[in-house]
């Protein structure tokens, strides 16, 4: 694959030409779809590839002699490889294709941490994590009899990284488990702090970069992590898949997660032996045409350029800052423009999150309120819900403006 | 009328501004909480008994949540008090839609019949009368409560 | 829904045009694709649904207040009300979407397993089992200490029945795993003589009905048993999506399998409490695309009508058995065509299947040459690998023709 | 010539049903099989070593394959037989698929390297030479054992 520079910048107004959801009105308005960090729309581009590769190419992988199933097959590795580029990692058997971020977690705490936590031992999390980085850490600590702690973020919404000394004292941290860029609030978390930190104490480090690698690059070796888990649907790719990056050694040494077909070397009734990496973790039916796309999905990606895109998120996120702070009553929540990715988070006084993204809806303006699946983080902001405008490489100026204005009017509904 | 002003008229706005039923109830037989897990909102409501024990003498809610969750259940707190707790557990769903009378989406319509769910799951906890279906078994009353 | 009377017959030549696959050659000839029991194309019905709902209705479910989030969630659940009602579910919160089969089987052993079995307990499966009804129950058993036993086949290729009190007699039966049709042999399992005798002994029934959905009407409720497996891709359907159909109290009464957003109810520091069921089992962003189209293959599906498929492929597997009786050297896997779906396999004498399967593809006829991911069943049988022709709605005799004309050819070339 | 015949061409054939260096061989100094998960075909590799320590005194195999994997690892053990141990770790798969000669997809260059690899891992054991790119670490050879 041929290097290309990086552009610098990007023209969102152009883009959006590729993405065919903005074609309709919604209650007779242009759609300014201010919801990206919950699931990204698809551009035209991902959806010939992935209707093309049914039309003509389909069948299923590593299976058949057939023609279909050799072009199957090298469309489904082809993908993988540009995954595994996609993330620098060093090989494409680092990848593991799986069903969402949630699952990738999922595997990994389940294959590694169902035989490798016990009594003594401690998972560690952050407050601002995801449910899905939190929960099957929770639960497997609890099976296992690991204990169970959680980094504290402070008022501004970011990692205090003065509370690691607290944490180490309490047992002996075997994972630390934290997030590239915070869904709820766009922090951008300290994460190559955190891996020396851990690995020093012999833990292993696993990354939810769901909300970091649709929108800046992730570099696996840079970073220094053990895992890296992400899903396709919030950049661009179909849905039902997502991939675990996960370093070679620790990836042979695991357990398998999901036992069935295509995962094992030999299956005997006395016992069964596994696969190599990554076939050991990819049992049954693979994604396969959602691996198709999800590699045109990074084409795409790649074709615009990561850096062009965090850029673009980051001026829309600052110019979003500054419009929203104008608005009477309004709660900001997060960190500053310069150290956030492109992810707004608010209240409006006296006016529940439902209402207001309700009220948005109506002028075609679609955001998020609820508790993003944070509630450790809400618990710690004291609220129950925020309102959430998350920008991506499709996103103009101008929606925030109509964003802005939804706010005024709900402000006057609700007098 | 636009579907904007349709959504958030007066009377909801006002139900939401000035709850009725709200606050506590110290002498209730019977208490039940419930949430709706997409968004984090939280009901509690409070019924006393006549001394025929049938008859809803008092209900009272508190909790926090939108516009149309909390003003949906300010209704229902009007709507039931005074009549017999076997029939308010029959009750259908669209009694309280129709009271609330503006159109709404399926997330929305979680939002408007949180209250009266876990009224439902009050009334069962004190008298055995039938749950929602919605939440058909035990199970799930035991996550609610 | 309007009951439609199924129709007793289909017109297989004329459904192929709705298969965009069967437009292209294949090494200069038409494409006879006999291998749909390992995957089946797909129709342009569902590839129009799913490109239609990707341009205009795309959006995460259960979670945004906005216009396309409704829209998206309506489909989604739409497709869990057309599943249900296609295997005869009481109540589509039976249906539990997944990745596909294979994860459906996984699910079961890890969340009702890890919990509910032990030292003393026996999980039963068949010799017939596909690895993904095997290897599931074989590593979980193991993990909880609990015993592991199999069902014999005859030489026929038939459960034993006479093998159930030697079974029954070796521990505390807790799980009985079985298909409902041999993905190798097209055997018809008699589940509903296996349901009484677990239930008995107070076992669980796990179907594995991945060759059956498609093929021929399946009812939950008819077969009695506890949990269903199946998968989408199979049945005309998108990739990455997979259902498992539970009785609603065993699923209520069950622990989650994979963690994170959507499934719960309450997240906090020291407790986290489960969401209703299905939520409870759809950890993060769900399969949506997938699902929609999905329904749309039981859509099609229905419309052939399923008595219709089960008769069509029951005459072309007596038509295949009756032509392959004729080959020389060739030896002949399974029940006859009376009780058998329209699978067959075979080999032929002096000659690798695998390299059978090649010189098929080389004249465009697609076959499965392997062990079918039925390793203990190879081994009953005394083989590494059998050929395995397989049918579906699309299937015309011809292709049953060239197969034989292919196999000749075979036979000539390795003289 | 077309595809077919090309694929299945004389020499191929040929190999298949008089494989050459085929069966045991009792004075090994070291053996290894592997198998290929996807079909099930297996094959073992057993080598003797010269004097010298390094020459590939004889080589002889054993397994059940299809027609490419069988041929090719006769092929192969034609080639290594008299060689250093040391090169033959080296050797380059292009090596082998060169001789075999005929086009192969990625499935089939499975098993028409199958024989290949076992020998590597064989001459691994044997005298710690490195083993082939695709199976990496130890973890995989143990499985390969
Ligand atoms: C009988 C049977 N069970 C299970 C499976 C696994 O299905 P999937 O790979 O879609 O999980 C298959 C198909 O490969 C099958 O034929
Ligand atoms: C930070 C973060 N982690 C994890 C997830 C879970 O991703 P998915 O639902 O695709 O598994 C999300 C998105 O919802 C997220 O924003």
């Amino acid at each position: 694959m041929a290097v290309t520079t990086p552009r610098a910048t990007l023209d969102a107004r152009s883009l959006r030409a590729d993405f065919p959801i903005f074609e309709q009105l919604i209650h007779g308005k242009p759609l300014a779809y201010l919801d990206s960090a919950v699931s990204a729309h698809k551009p035209r581009q991902v959806l010939d590839k992935l209707r093309d590769f049914y039309e003509t190419s389909y069948g299923n992988v590593h299976r058949g002699v057939y023609a279909l199933s050799e072009r199957a097959t090298a469309e489904y590795e082809g993908a993988r490889h540009k995954v595994a580029e996609f993330v620098n990692a060093r090989t494409a058997r680092e990848i593991v294709f799986t069903r969402n971020a949630t699952e990738s977690i999922n595997l990994v705490a389940y294959a590694w941490g169902l035989t490798n936590l016990g009594p003594g031992d401690l998972v560690v999390v952050t407050e601002l994590e995801h449910h899905s980085n939190f929960v099957p850490w929770q639960y497997i600590a609890r099976r296992t009899g690991a204990g169970f702690r959680m980094l504290r973020v402070d008022d501004g919404g970011e990692l205090d990284l003065g509370d690691l000394d607290r944490v180490a004292a309490a047992g002996d941290v075997k994972v630390v488990a934290c997030n590239l860029v915070s869904n709820s609030l766009g922090t951008v978390n300290p994460v190559d702090r955190l891996v020396p930190w851990a690995h020093a104490l012999g833990a292993i480090v696993v990354v939810d970069a769901a909300q970091a690698a649709p929108h800046r690059r992730v570099d696996v070796q840079g970073l220094g992590c053990d895992f890296l888990a992400f899903s396709a649907h919030k950049m661009c790719g179909p849905t039902s898949i997502g991939a675990l990056w996960g370093r070679l050694e620790l990836l042979e040494a695991m357990e398998p997660f999901n036992l069935g077909g295509h995962m094992i070397r030999k299956v005997q009734f006395e016992e069964t032996t596994w696969g190599d990496v990554p076939a050991k973790f990819e049992a049954g039916t693979q994604p396969i045409a959602e691996a198709v796309g999800f590699g045109a999905a990074v084409d795409y990606l790649e074709g615009v350029g990561m850096e062009a895109i965090e850029r673009h998120e980051h001026e829309l996120a600052a110019y979003a800052l500054e419009r929203l702070a104008d608005v009477p009553g309004i709660s900001l929540y997060g960190p500053p423009a310069d150290r956030r990715a492109g992810i707004v988070s608010f209240n409006l006084e006296g006016i529940h999150p439902h209402d207001v993204a309700q009220i948005l809806d109506m002028g075609g303006v679609a955001i998020r309120a609820g508790h993003h699946c944070c509630q450790p983080l809400m618990a710690r902001l004291g609220v129950a819900a925020t309102n959430r405008a998350s920008f991506y490489l499709y996103t103009v100026p101008e929606e925030i403006d109509r964003l802005v204005e939804g706010l005024h009017k709900a402000r006057a509904i609700f007098g | 009328m636009s579907e904007f002003e349709q959504l958030y008229r007066e009377l909801i706005l006002d139900h939401y501004k000035n709850p009725r039923g709200h606050g506590q109830l110290p002498d209730a037989d019977v208490r039940a909480e419930g949430m709706n897990p997409l968004c984090g909102d939280e009901v509690a409501v409070a019924v006393a008994f006549d001394e025929d024990g049938d008859t809803i003498r008092d209900v009272r809610f508190e909790g926090r949540g939108c516009a149309i969750s909390q003003a949906a259940t300010s209704m229902l707190m009007e709507m039931v008090k005074g009549r017999k707790a076997s029939d308010v557990a029959e009750m259908p769903k669209d009694d309280l839609l129709e009271e609330v009378g503006i159109p709404l989406t399926p997330v929305r319509l979680k939002c408007a019949i949180l209250g009266l769910g876990v009224l439902k799951v009050a009334l069962h906890k004190a008298k055995g009368t039938p749950l929602p279906d919605e939440w058909g078994t035990s199970a799930s009353e035991l996550r609610l409560a």
